[in-house]
């Protein structure tokens, strides 16, 4: 069986529409998005709500999930990279982990061909 | 001719008892929008009871006392169950639930529904009708020539005032103060339902304060509206632009829902006055109403450290207090301003601090009384959970995934 | 004199006509409000369009059917696109719709829209207008005696037997029944909407039934007016006191969405009583309505099985029967309590019976012949993802993560 | 008997007035219905602060200007801080606040506060004011006896072209447009608050239409507004028919929210001619409108690329310029269709002509100004994060998890 | 220590119920549940809105997360794919992942026992 | 390499904001919060909404995830362990998993240098 991975990215909202056809162009068919918060080196802010602190900081960020086996982590980390990389804090973060195994509901295939 | 005229005062009474009801719509949509999702429907629920309960209330025994004949200067004589020229009760019945309803914003997100139903039950009996009768059912105040058309007094001061106390007695929501006494912000869960009860509020005010000119029938009624209106509508922009302007200077930015109290303290502040002060006046009435809203709703939430949600003290109490005053002040007929000396003005705050000690004391009692028998507050687990679930059994946004 | 009867007399019924309009409002926030936010815009949509629809038709024919010559005290004779008084068009479109949009909730959140279209053209067209003739145009039931001042019986009991109707012969939404038959709840998405339309219906009440007065012009129409506000008012107090009570009592929590029925279901039971009862009278009514509403709505839902997400059948159908019924109790003029013996009591006992076998057998045949050639219902794929997508092409809430 | 007439007159305008300004409610919903949950505060802000700024603009400068005494047919002989019969400054002024707050929607999502409420300062100072003098205040156009009875013109084609330029400069919002130029959809956060705002507006649209008779007292007047109900209603529902139709053949599913454009559509459309076109002319007009506004929202889109999230333009601009001709081919007094020849129709194009040459230039230089002094137009990054967090420090909805 | 496994589910919103009582009967006891939005085989419509085109490429689906260890994977997986197939597209995936620990915050368990 | 772990708690929300500080304390800037809905030992409740019955099985939970690798997983496990227990049924779970890799988009860092 071939090595299955789960990478997470976690970034801004506003590329999910880029990142999601840059990883279709690499050849990624399925992932799967969810709404996140985030709290990292990038800091919230601080305002006023009727004259009392309002602090807002954890900072709604999307979190992209793809299972890959054919397609190189390589590559799918390279291309988020490029394309999430405005430079400033928030960027986010891509993590990779290991997956056992992967089986499509629908046929009922499992390992790589699921995918 | 005295026909024509009874019908039309009475037809313009009850057109503006129909806007003043609705206002009804304006203090549950303001009230469940600067508060909590998981308490909506609570607040909403509230709201409609203590209209429901204090329809039925004030027609049973209420507008007896406030408007019977004369005991004392105190208190009108009792009678049950109105029965008489209708138009009267629906229209005092409105302003009675308005004063009603105000409390439940400040008490809002902890307090427990039946304990509000009992405090509902108890101001429509007594303590808005006893007040009441002082200044506008030929009591000791109106002897005096105390003046509150609309009732900035009567009812926005009253509700205010008893909203502070039940505030006060319930202590803030958990998570409000910090340990070391910060006040936290706990943002409401829809601005935009919200403002759209203030523009309700605003509409329905044409009819509060337009009809209680009580007629509608000689060239003197019409211009008399017409003129309310327009003092009325002045005050309420002015006394937005002045809110936004100093939040603006003290927060950095214009903050919304304080802009949108502002409206709501300019139409307080100029319901005692609407008739008798200029449009100049009623503009530098909403402006000082305008300012005042902001520094109040800060020094009840950082100073008295009384958690009042929705702003309603700040709003209701201190700006119809400080509208009432100000009549001694704008009234062209009396007021300092128009070489009227300070006699006026002396009843005007006479008349304020009275209802005010009266609101005071009588809810006071009353709450106290609710907490040490059935109780006032929920248990800090309803709290956290939410109202709507805990005393409801429902969400109120069933569909929506909620944040926290 | 006679100018100025027509003229005070017209303005008074134009802005109840406006009140009664925007009741379509509140029609539309509480059918959204208790039904999924995945079929929200698709139920706006409908009450938007049964009342555009609606205006059109029944200025085209409906209104010449209802008001036209008595033609054997069955129907008007036909005329088309009304000429003459407009006032009188005017107000009787916006109750005809009233009628109509009562249906759209009960058929929530499975209905078609394209045959949802040809149902509002035809109880526009046909159904409200021809039982609207028997006891409004003059037709056999007013020439009875029939006594149903502002319509419990011609728009409202109609209205919801038409819902009732309907809902039966769609069948329940998917998931309402479990296979053991057991009722399960599907919670609307904004009890604050919702409550909203109940706020924004009760106001308009207060020119539904003010405004059927049609007249605003002597000392009698001014005391009847304001006696009609009191009682109305106090019968949706009273009514959504009794159903919060016995929601309390039967599901140890208060309910809000029954108990906000509740309040309607009071506005629909005095509405044919209105002018006729005491305000002690209306209160009984009230009560009576509050209390039966809660057992109508699970009635309906767990012994008829007739899924009806908004409770429209329990409050209008019910409601509107048990209200006409009354006046035969209530009345003071002719009623059993007053003395009046059982006469006017087997009258409108027999007008609620009449309409409502023409009201069932008429709309049986209208949705069955939808349901048999363009069909009534979606598709189950469709009712799953949601009428907004399916049938708009559009998300209500496009911002918001929805919970499943 | 004088007497009576302006009481009556009065009561009637001073009813109008409150529903009119009521619309504010409506065009406040709408807007924000129709845009994303991120500035939903903000424009809610935006509504509230024009008509505050423009309540007392008018007030103090505008009102004079537009009703003064005529200077050669351009404007009124300026006069400051309005007294006089009240009842006239607050109809004009809900009516000026109508005009300044259409533009708040087409420049929604991306305009800066502060430079808004600049914006809002001069279209209440001067643009309204000087055309509405034309039309309405004895200037030029009322002279050639053109017809715009309640200001199709005067108030909603100004007000939409005034939203052009101004959608216009400040460009459109972040990825409304693709890089190859196609027009993206960016559905708005909720459809029932939109709903809520058509329903609003045209329950106040009676206010509106009614309320400019000005006259209430003869039965001429009774039976003028009576028709002019009818004609309004008509036309809206009409308009919503097409609207519906000509979106369910062009994008195979019938659009909710250009539906309600199209009801909007005909009001404006009926709002110059309502008093003097039939009932059927009334329904054509909302044909043409309802059908009209669909073609003018995709061109204005599509082909001019000018980004109006609201559909202002194809609404007020649009439809208020073809309702003001249509009054040429429609008035059974002087209509091309009634014999009248093509006077009047000449009139009325020549007056569309001239008000919106005013508006397009007065309103560019202003936001040309405003654009490259203060600035226009918020940063890429607030646009991107929203202009509630970013402007007012707060979220509209605090409470629920946010897509996107 | 047993081995711990977490599976991840994602499938239709409408099958929610049906799972969780199929997962129940087999014992396993804790799940969790999240919204999230998919993109695979199963396409998103394309509409108009007002006129523009407006794409849902993005389908509400819910993930479901499970631990197990005593529990086979093998019958989880095969009670789910059971419960969920419906043979279109759209039916969901499973991604099997290895678990190193689970404490169990009330009482601080660890390991198998803190399921 | 040094091993990389992430780390799942799943608690009540109402804890969402100690537990943030406390994990800042012990030197994490970086974590994810997600809303989920959680079903376990703590059980829903059964209500009457218009007189039907009405499940509220899922209960609202929060979800924290964190990755560390310098910051020892026991820390962080006994850290949570003692922010969150009330010793009601409904604490919450801590899962552990190991991670393979961590990209900092913004710098393209990987590894431990990217947390
Ligand atoms: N150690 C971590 N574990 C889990 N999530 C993290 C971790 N570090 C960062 N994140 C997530 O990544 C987001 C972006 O991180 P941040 O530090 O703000 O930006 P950048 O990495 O570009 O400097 C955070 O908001 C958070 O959601
Ligand atoms: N490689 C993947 N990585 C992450 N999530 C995936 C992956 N493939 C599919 N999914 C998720 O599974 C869902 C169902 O997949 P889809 O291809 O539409 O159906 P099916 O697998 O039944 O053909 C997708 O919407 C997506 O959320
Ligand atoms: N085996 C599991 N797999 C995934 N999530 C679980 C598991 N067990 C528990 N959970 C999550 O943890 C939450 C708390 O668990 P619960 O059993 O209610 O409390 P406690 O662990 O304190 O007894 C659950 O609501 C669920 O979201």
């Amino acid at each position: 069986m071939d090595k299955m991975t789960k990478i997470d990215i976690i970034t801004r909202p506003e590329k999910a529409e880029d990142l999601k056809e840059a990883l279709n162009q690499i050849g990624i068919t399925g992932m799967t998005f969810s709404h996140v918060l985030g709290c990292g080196l990038q800091k919230g802010k601080s305002e006023y709500y009727r004259g009392s602190q309002y602090k807002i900081d954890l900072l709604p960020k999307i979190k992209i999930e793809v299972v890959v086996c054919e397609v190189p982590v390589d590559l799918v980390v390279s291309t988020a990279t490029q394309v999430l990389r405005t430079g400033e804090v928030g960027d986010g973060k891509i993590f990779v982990y290991a997956t056992q195994d992967v089986v499509k509901v629908r046929t009922g295939e499992q390992g790589v061909k699921a995918l | 001719m005295e026909d024509l005229k009874f019908v039309m005062d009475t037809i313009w009474v009850l057109v503006a008892a129909a806007l003043v009801f609705f206002m009804q719509a304006g203090f549950a949509m303001v009230e469940t929008g600067f508060t909590r999702s998981k308490n909506a429907g609570n607040i909403i629920m509230k709201n409609l009871m203590d209209f429901s309960v204090g329809s039925v209330i004030y027609w049973a025994v209420g507008y007896g006392l406030m408007y019977g004949t004369d005991l004392g200067g105190f208190l009108g004589m009792p009678s049950f169950f109105f029965s008489g020229d209708y138009t009267a009760l629906i229209f005092q019945t409105v302003f009675c639930a308005t004063a009603a309803t105000i409390v439940s914003g400040a008490m809002a997100e902890r307090t427990k529904f039946s304990s509000y139903l009992i405090y509902s039950f108890f101001i429509s009996l007594l303590v808005y009708p006893i007040s009441g009768h002082w200044i506008w059912g030929g009591g000791w105040l109106s002897q005096l020539g105390f003046h509150d058309f609309a009732g900035s007094t009567a009812v926005h001061m009253l509700g205010g005032a008893a909203a502070l106390v039940g505030a006060y007695v319930l202590g803030p929501r958990l998570g409000k103060y910090t340990k070391d006494g910060r006040s936290m912000a706990i943002p409401g869960h829809s601005v935009t339902l919200g403002a759209l009860g203030v523009f309700i509020l605003w509409f329905g005010w044409f009819g509060f304060n337009g009809g209680s000119q009580l007629a509608a029938s000689s060239v003197e009624d019409a211009l008399a509206i017409g003129r309310i209106f327009v003092t009325t509508n002045l005050a309420a922009a002015m006394a937005a632009i002045a809110a936004m302007t100093v939040t603006w200077i003290r927060y950095k930015k214009p903050d919304v829902s304080m802009t949108l109290n502002g409206a709501l303290a300019g139409l307080v502040a100029i319901t005692a006055g609407c008739d008798v002060v200029t449009p100049v006046g009623a503009a530098v009435i909403g402006l000082l109403g305008g300012v005042t809203v902001v520094f109040a709703i800060e020094f009840v939430d950082k100073v008295m450290k009384v958690d009042d949600p929705v702003g309603a003290v700040g709003v209701h109490m201190v700006n119809g207090a400080l509208g009432t005053v100000m009549v001694g002040v704008f009234a062209v007929d009396g007021g300092v301003l128009y070489g009227g000396g300070f006699g006026l003005l002396g009843v005007q705050a006479l008349g304020v601090v009275a209802v005010l000690a009266w609101t005071l004391l009588t809810t006071y009692i009353i709450f106290n009384v609710i907490n040490l028998t059935v109780g006032l507050r929920v248990s800090e687990k309803e709290e956290m959970v939410g109202l709507d679930l805990e005393e409801h059994g429902m969400e109120s946004y069933a569909d929506f995934q909620v944040r926290t």
